[in-house]
């Protein structure tokens, strides 16, 4: 392990604190502040991985993740960015995407296959003949991907959410988004500051070079952020990416937690009035042969390994670059210790006079208008040509390390996913951002400013526009720091060398999917001209890197490819997330939300079988083998109880609730009389039946009606929909979780009840389809409804939902010597089947109407004026004798049931089995199905196709229904 | 979020509060004229217009309220008249 | 008959120290270890009102106006009024003598509808807004006001009562039958702040101080 | 091996005064359409006008997911068909289609829903696709990664599975269709716009466009998710369309994990592993009508919660990248297909919703046949406008259905 600095003064690590980990089966030491790709380089380690395609040794590059050159896979977790990770005590760090080791790849040779696979050479091989394709394919899914998961694998840690609102959100913890931040706190408003690195002050944080008057950069980093972190309405978000920026300012991210921290990371999505990006610029990668050969590095991820994590890169470095902040690179580490050879500069001219200064100082060969064309080394740099930009004059240079960057590229991200517009721009060879989003402001480096003061002035600007958003900021106040601007430096020249002269066969424009300039080429002449097909067409930009490689490079080269006049080329689009991030991350804290019927726990202890049914938890079976035998042939000869509370329940008042039921029901609800219950329909415009349930009349325009369960949420809005045009007076209040019901059902229910309530319950005291109020013991007040739906005598008493426990046990015990038992959903299904009461969903579905399932004598057509919502549709399909229809038929030959869904055929497909089951009841096999209307007959031979069933038809017979108790005597009894 | 919808009542929220309810079609037709096309007309077909729409929005997760705005529906931006350009 | 109960939708693992009953509710005064908060308590059995008519301006219940602008609330009399819509108010009773019930038609008794819980104490609006995007603290609201809106994915309705550090605080209803999945969603998130189930008596007590 | 690279689907020409047809659209069912008039009724005078580039549409923003099992007879041959026709394209094109038939699992969380399923499955049997229902054990053994238990929001009851179906690489068809259409002679003219349709007593006359007005006596309207916009701006005919923003989002690659389509209704949500290794998932709807094809913040958190659930190992994935599309939905999630009805000449082929992928080589093949010929094919009579009025929805949903897009 080599040894690292301690005295610097932009160290991040502790030198004192020594961190084990685990890589390749050993244990190995990095330091506190390490991320897991600092502590392997101190390692000695220099190949991190191998590249998709072709096994290309890959090393460190950047240190911000814009590749997936050092992605790895850290305890059991793939494509781990360690560039970007913390190292943690004891973690086992693995190899990704190698035969082999990354060091020593048995699949390395493909990397001198590259003649064989030109762009979208795939397209065109592996399926002549036909046969080969699955076996080619079987290879090729192995061979691509990069990390590996285990299917059982279980994402350790903590993951939470939050969605914080604020005034204004800057993007960005550099100088430029700490002014802004502070300019907008300073005018009393809620600021958010998310910065991507742990900690802030950007591209100032590293520097040692002089600010201003002996104000290293670093230290006017510090004094900002220490500024920043005591403004008590700034909320600062450290080590938080941002992923997402969308329509209206909304903002989201994802944090890393510290130690202290409950969560492992967690998602935060911000609400703010207006934002400042503030992203600052990566570099721009420098295309040459073996450009991304392991050795070869940006100069930030040089300088930062230097003074972030303390450690040289190696011992000596070529340079080829073409900005200042090379230069300033080349100083500090030649400063450091390292060997500087020569810097090729790809400028002619425009260097910062001090800094050039301090590279003949140190006597530093520099090459004006020169770059990097081959770096050599089998695995890891070992020498450079670099040359002329016009390539007639070549030098040679021995070094491990090749810092090379083409220039800077503008981190524009949140603003072009929020629909910002990017220009090509000929002064800063930037894609700068145009016509902004509303209420978004760009600020610093990504604007093309170099100047330290510039940076901090536009950031000022921009929490100034921001405030102004938030009406907190005066016109006078920005026109002062408009013109504070003025009189600064402007953006500077950036360099506009696209690529080395090179042919550019193994010039990779992007590294995580190996696409070489040369495919880049090929794509283009095969007619793929724009970035956006290029992309698609050769991969370039579609790897993890997510075009942070290939982004500006590749437009610059297909506009010089085709010697485009002008730059009207754009960069391909960027999708979200702009940081690739976990799904765990995005889930944060799932929650569950169900609801719970004021019986649930108690159905529960009675062996409830739970399923969830739309909003709802609901006991479906009390019976193990499901077929709720025992449940059925209780209600049938004693008693059972169902809980029915999940059913709509509504009360509708006001002067015009009746016309507001006449304008949603299909029945003349102003027939129904008091104390009678009157069952009715709604149908959809369509004329198709969507809901049923009662309507009791509880006083002058003032109804208490239910709903389906399903419906129940939907039934205010749809009654609201319905009658928005017409100003009527009315009031909907849902009491479906008030009122918990229970349905009191079996021969014996009178005689439970009776024992409960002190009203007459007789058949002549409470009749079938009355209705009537009453309280229990004084205390529990109950709307009881007389009604029929499983053919029995049943009671369906609506209750206060926070007695609906007591009541229970009451009748639970009131119930005993006349063997009361529970029953649930599914043999309320049998029950209701066997007596041909539909459930709507079941025995109908999208197209089908009220008369299709023989509900048409709901519909009153004497009531007109209503506008009744579904009966002009079911006036006109009233003649089409077409239609399905819903008939009940029973088996041959007392054969089994068909199952539910089982079709009903001849040539073609005739109808399908909506219920079916073979009845304990009637002990035989009944169901219910949709039928072509000429097969809806009585007596009609029907045919049934079950799946599985090879053609082996079943037969039945269309018959009369019910099929239970047809006269009805039973539930009226 | 992509989507805010001013709901009259509530304010300026989050779009997944809201239900959509159609493109703003006028009044129920009366029952007794109703042709197969007319009828067809007003309950299924849209204009499906790329640019600013009326349309019916119900806060179903606020305040209950079924409302129309005017929106853009080439950038999900809401407009405060159908002419409204940026 | 004197064992017939009434039963919270809401319910706390923890240990009652005191409680009485109130109707056929048993209310919980006081748990054990109510610690120093924030804290959650269970209003369930407090009555909650509806009141829908064309002509609110015309209805004064309790005696006491009814805010114009919808998402306004009054508190008065240990009486909450929320305006929710053009023609819907909320009246919740926190305080004071059972509530009666006034006979007109317009008035329907929600009580059971809802779960209605108060949450109060330090980090509140830090707990919510891992629950909701509903901003709590907006300059723009002057306390106490509603929302009507999700939280924890759910429509509820928020009354936000006091924004003033330890003594902030909502209440919050929403469909009884959420209640339990409420309850563990809001606990979750305020567990990393110390949120612990408490009795009528500590929100009595702040009601009184706000 | 490898050809010299030439440009794939012709030089660019010079848009001429007038075809036979002309197609407006350049994604998969104009381009298919083209491309069966010229190799089945040899006609080859034929404009595909698109105002970006081919494939910029649905074709290139699906998840290339193809399969045959719908609900209804009328659509099951149709899909059948097309999903026979991709191992014959990759002939006949001579370009690698990479059709991964793979298989498709649909997740059922309830009885209910395996009922449901039942009857799609005996549909699909009964028409010779091969469809089966399968056991949560069962479909734990196909995709070992599923989460079985009891404990999560939505239990697996089972699945329908439906070997035949997988995926397709969808830029390979659009690229290689276009490649065979304009060997044939059909030209595909990109970065141009249609602007109009011009009639006369009731029958097309001519296409404009930014780049000229063409002469033309039939014209196709297949633009996808714009289809309905045009027809109403170009025609004044209503369709009852929404066009709605549908989000799809692939992970970082990985090696192989997942071997089949698994997708669930229940959860809002499929995903498959492409041939790279990417888990390619989606299927939530913002339900309203947009062009947009904007994604969403609520979309992204809502498919990592429901993948936490029920392949939760990929809770240990990154998602990398998402992107929108356009889906015209109809309020029975059936196509609209006609011709020569509302005005001589024209056609439309629109309302696919989100299967116009899956289904577009056959519909090709006979929208084709219905231009070329003036007769409508049986197969797509069931699918015409009048339908609507006729209150004969298709039935491709079991949905309720009330008024809005999502229902």
């Amino acid at each position: 392990m080599m040894n690292r600095f301690n005295h610097l003064p932009t160290l991040k690590i502790d030198t004192s604190d020594k961190i084990p980990f685990t890589y390749k089966g050993k244990t190995y030491y990095g330091t506190k502040g390490d991320t897991i790709a600092t502590a392997l380089y101190a390692n000695g380690v220099r190949i991190y991985a191998r590249s998709l395609k072709y096994h290309r040794p890959r090393g460190l590059y950047s240190m911000d993740g814009e590749c997936s050159n050092t992605m790895m896979e850290v305890n059991g977790i793939p494509n781990v960015r360690t560039e970007t990770t913390f190292l943690k005590p004891g973690i086992v760090v693995k190899e990704q995407n190698v035969k082999g080791s990354a060091e020593n790849d048995f699949l390395g040779f493909i990397d001198k296959m590259d003649w064989a696979m030109p762009a979208g050479f795939y397209y065109d091989t592996m399926h002549k003949p036909a046969k080969i394709w699955p076996v080619a394919m079987k290879q090729i899914r192995k061979a691509a991907g990069i990390g590996k998961l285990s299917p059982d694998h279980h994402m350790p840690g903590k993951y939470d959410e939050i969605f914080p609102t604020c005034d204004v959100c800057v993007i960005g913890g550099g100088p430029a988004g700490m002014t802004a931040a502070l300019a907008a706190a300073q005018k009393g408003l809620r600021v958010i500051l998310m910065e991507a690195r742990p900690w802030l002050g950007g591209h100032f944080e590293y520097r040692t070079s002089e600010y201003i008057n002996r104000q290293t950069h670093h230290e006017r980093a510090v004094q900002l952020a220490k500024e920043v972190e005591k403004t008590d309405n700034i909320r600062v978000f450290t080590h938080t990416a941002n992923v997402g920026a969308y329509n209206n300012n909304l903002i989201t991210g994802f944090q890393v937690g510290k130690e202290s921290d409950v969560f492992t990371e967690r998602y935060i999505e911000i609400r703010a009035n207006s934002v400042v990006v503030a992203t600052g610029c990566i570099e721009r990668p420098l295309l040459f042969e073996n450009n991304e050969r392991p050795g070869v590095m940006q100069a930030g991820c040089a300088l930062r390994l230097a003074n972030t994590y303390g450690m040289l890169p190696g011992k000596t470095a070529v340079f080829s670059i073409g900005h200042d902040l090379g230069l300033e690179t080349a100083v500090s580490l030649h400063d450091l210790g390292m060997s500087v050879p020569v810097i090729a500069d790809i400028r002619e001219d425009g260097q910062d006079p001090a800094l050039l200064k301090a590279v003949l100082d140190r006597k530093i060969t520099i090459l004006k208008g020169w770059v990097a064309t081959e770096a050599h080394g089998g695995k890891q740099v070992k020498k450079v040509t670099v040359k002329s930009v016009d390539a007639t004059v070549s030098k040679t240079y021995d070094c491990d390390v090749l810092v090379a960057s083409a220039g800077f590229t503008p981190l524009t991200g949140p603003l072009v996913v929020n629909q910002a517009k990017l220009t090509y721009d000929n002064h800063t060879n930037f894609f700068l951002p145009t016509d902004l989003p509303k209420k978004m402001h760009a600020a610093g480096s990504l604007l093309g400013f170099e100047n330290a003061q510039s940076i901090e002035a536009s950031g000022l600007l921009a929490g100034l526009k921001a405030a102004f958003d938030c009406e907190n900021c005066s016109i006078a106040e920005l026109g002062e720091a408009k013109k504070a601007m003025e009189d600064l430096p402007g953006p500077a020249r950036g360099t506009k060398l696209v690529t080395a002269p090179v042919k550019g066969r193994k010039t990779f424009i992007c590294f995580d999917e190996d696409t070489s300039i040369k495919n880049i080429k090929q794509s283009i002449d095969k007619g793929f001209d724009v970035p956006e097909l290029i992309k698609r067409f050769s991969g370039a930009g579609l790897g993890p890197g997510q075009g942070g490689i290939p982004g500006h490079n590749l437009p610059l080269f297909t506009a010089k490819y085709q010697a485009l006049p002008d730059i009207k080329i754009r960069p391909t689009t960027v999708r979200p997330p702009l940081v690739p991030t976990f799904i765990a991350t995005y889930a944060g804290t799932n929650h569950t939300m169900f609801k719970r019927t004021p019986m649930d726990e108690m159905q529960r202890k009675d062996g409830g079988i739970f399923r969830n049914i739309g909003v709802w938890q609901r006991a479906r079976y009390f019976s193990k083998d499901f077929t709720c035998k025992k449940e059925i042939e209780n209600v049938r000869n004693n008693v059972g109880m169902l809980d029915g509370s999940t059913l709509g329940k509504f009360r509708i008042h006001g002067p015009d609730a009746l016309n507001s039921l006449q304008r949603v029901y299909v029945s003349d609800l102003s027939k129904i009389k008091e104390g009678r219950v009157k069952y009715t329909a709604m149908c959809n415009d369509d004329g198709c039946v969507i809901d049923d349930g009662v309507v009791v009349k509880l006083g002058e325009n003032d109804y208490y009606f239910s709903t389906s369960t399903g419906r129940a949420g939907q039934t205010i809005e749809w009654i609201r929909y319905h009658t928005r045009y017409d100003n009527w007076d009315f009031a909907l209040v849902n009491l479906t979780d008030a009122m918990g019901v229970i349905n009191l059902s079996g021969p014996n229910a009178r005689k439970v009840l009776e024992k409960v309530v002190d009203i007459d319950v007789s058949n002549e005291g409470f009749g079938f389809s009355e209705y009537k109020e009453f309280t229990i013991a004084d205390t529990i007040p109950v709307k009881a409804m007389r009604l029929g739906f499983v053919g029995e005598l049943s009671y369906e008493l609506h209750v206060p939902a926070s007695y609906m426990k007591s009541l229970w046990l009451m009748l639970k015990e009131a119930g005993k010597e006349f063997k009361i038992q529970n029953f649930g959903v599914e043999a309320q299904n049998v029950l209701r089947m066997e007596k041909c009461h539909v459930i709507l969903g079941q025995e109908s579905e999208q197209r089908t109407n009220l008369l299709d399932i023989g509900m048409g004598f709901l519909w009153s057509r004497k009531k007109t004026g209503y506008k009744t919502v579904g009966v002009a549709a079911l006036a006109q399909a009233e003649k089409d004798n077409t239609r399905l229809k819903l008939v009940g038929f029973k088996m041959e030959n007392n054969g089994r049931a068909p199952k539910d869904g089982a079709l009903i055929v001849d040539d073609r497909v005739r109808g399908h089995v909506c219920t079916a089951r073979n009845s304990f009841s009637l002990n035989e096999a009944v169901g219910m199905a949709l039928v072509e209307a000429d097969m809806s007959k009585i007596g009609t031979r029907l045919a049934f196709y079950e799946d599985e069933c090879n053609g082996e038809l079943i037969y039945g017979t269309v018959v009369e229904t019910p099929f239970y108790d047809p006269e009805g005597k039973r539930m009226k009894m | 979020m992509a989507l805010t919808i001013t709901c009259p009542i509530c304010g300026k929220r989050n779009g997944y509060e809201f239900r959509y309810g159609g493109e703003e079609k006028g009044p129920r037709p009366d029952e007794k004229d109703l042709t197969p096309e007319s009828w067809c007309d007003y309950v299924h077909m849209n204009k499906c217009v790329a640019g600013v729409q009326q349309e019916w929005w119900f806060h179903r997760d606020g305040c209950g309220s079924w409302f129309t705005i005017f929106r853009d529906t080439t950038t999900n931006l809401e407009k405060e008249t159908p002419e409204a350009k940026e | 008959m004197k064992d017939i109960k009434r039963y919270s939708a809401v319910e706390f693992k923890a240990t009652p120290l005191k409680n009485e009953t109130r109707g056929n509710w048993d209310v919980v005064l006081e748990y054990h270890g109510e610690g120093e908060g924030p804290w959650l308590v269970d209003l369930s059995h407090k009555t909650r009102l509806d009141l829908q008519c064309a002509d609110l301006a015309a209805k004064k219940p309790f005696g006491i106006t009814i805010p114009e602008i919808p998402c306004r609330s009054v508190m008065e009399k240990g009486i909450l009024l929320n305006r929710m819509n053009r023609i819907q108010t909320s009246i919740y009773h926190l305080d004071g003598e059972t509530m009666d019930i006034p006979a007109e038609k317009e008035y329907t008794d929600v009580t059971e509808s809802t779960i209605f819980v108060a949450i109060f104490g330090n980090n509140v609006f830090s707990i919510c807004e891992k629950l909701s995007a509903l901003d709590f603290a907006g300059a723009d609201q002057q306390t106490p006001f509603l929302f009507q809106g999700p939280f924890s994915h759910v429509p509820c309705q928020i009354v936000t009562l006091c924004r003033d550090a330890e003594k902030s605080g909502v209440v919050l209803t929403c469909s009884r039958g959420y209640g339990k999945h409420m309850i563990d969603g809001i606990l979750h998130a305020g567990e990393e702040f110390g949120l612990t189930p408490a009795g009528e008596a500590r929100f009595t007590n702040w009601i009184n101080n706000i | 091996m490898f050809s010299k690279s030439k440009p794939m689907w012709g030089k660019k020409t010079k848009l001429k005064s007038s075809y036979d047809v002309v197609l407006i659209g350049g994604g998969l069912h104009s381009l298919a359409t083209a491309y069966y008039l010229a190799k089945e009724h040899g006609i080859t005078d034929v404009a595909i006008i698109e105002k970006n580039y081919i494939g910029y549409g649905g074709a290139g923003r699906n998840t290339a997911i193809v399969r045959a099992n719908q609900r209804t007879q009328y659509n099951v041959p149709l899909y059948k068909e097309a999903l026979d026709l991709w191992p014959v394209l990759t002939k006949e094109l001579d370009y690698n289609l990479m059709f991964n038939n793979c298989g498709n699992l649909n997740l059922m969380h309830s009885e209910a829903a395996m009922n449901a399923a039942r009857m799609t499955i005996a549909t699909a049997q009964f028409h010779g696709v091969e469809s089966h229902l399968i056991d949560a054990k069962e479909a734990k053994e196909l995709v070992p990664a599923l989460n079985i238990s009891e404990d999560i929001t939505f239990p697996i009851h089972g699945a329908m599975f439906h070997p035949p179906g997988g995926v397709v690489r969808h830029d390979a068809v659009v690229w290689g269709l276009a490649k065979g259409a304009a060997k044939m002679g059909v030209e595909i003219h990109q970065q141009t716009e249609a602007t109009g349709i011009n009639t006369k007593n009731g029958k097309v006359t001519a296409v404009v466009t930014d780049k000229g007005v063409i002469n033309t006596k039939q014209v196709l309207i297949s633009a996808g998710g714009y289809s309905a916009a045009l027809i109403h701006g170009f025609l004044g005919i209503k369709l009852p369309i929404s066009v709605l923003t549908i989000q799809a989002m692939v992970t970082q690659p990985l090696k192989p994990i997942l071997d089949h389509v698994v997708s669930s209704g229940a959860y809002h949500c499929y995903a498959n592993q492409t041939l790279k290794g990417e888990i390619a998932t989606g299927a939530h709807m913002d339900p309203w009508p947009n062009y947009t094809t904007l994604n969403t913040a609520h979309y992204i958190k809502h498919q990592a919660e429901a993948l936490s659930e029920f392949l939760p190992a990929l809770r240990g994935v990154r998602f990398m990248r998402i992107w929108g599309g356009l889906a015209d939905m109809t309020p029975d999630m059936a196509p609209i297909m006609d011709g020569n009805e509302q005005v001589e000449g024209f056609f439309m082929d629109c309302g696919w919703g989100y299967f116009g992928f899956k289904s577009c080589s056959a519909v090709g093949r006979h929208m084709a046949s219905f231009m070329a010929t003036n007769t409508c094919p049986d197969i797509l009579k069931p699918f015409a406008l009048k339908r609507y009025q006729e209150h004969k929805l298709m039935g491709e949903t079991a949905a309720l259905m009330s008024y809005t897009p999502d229902n």
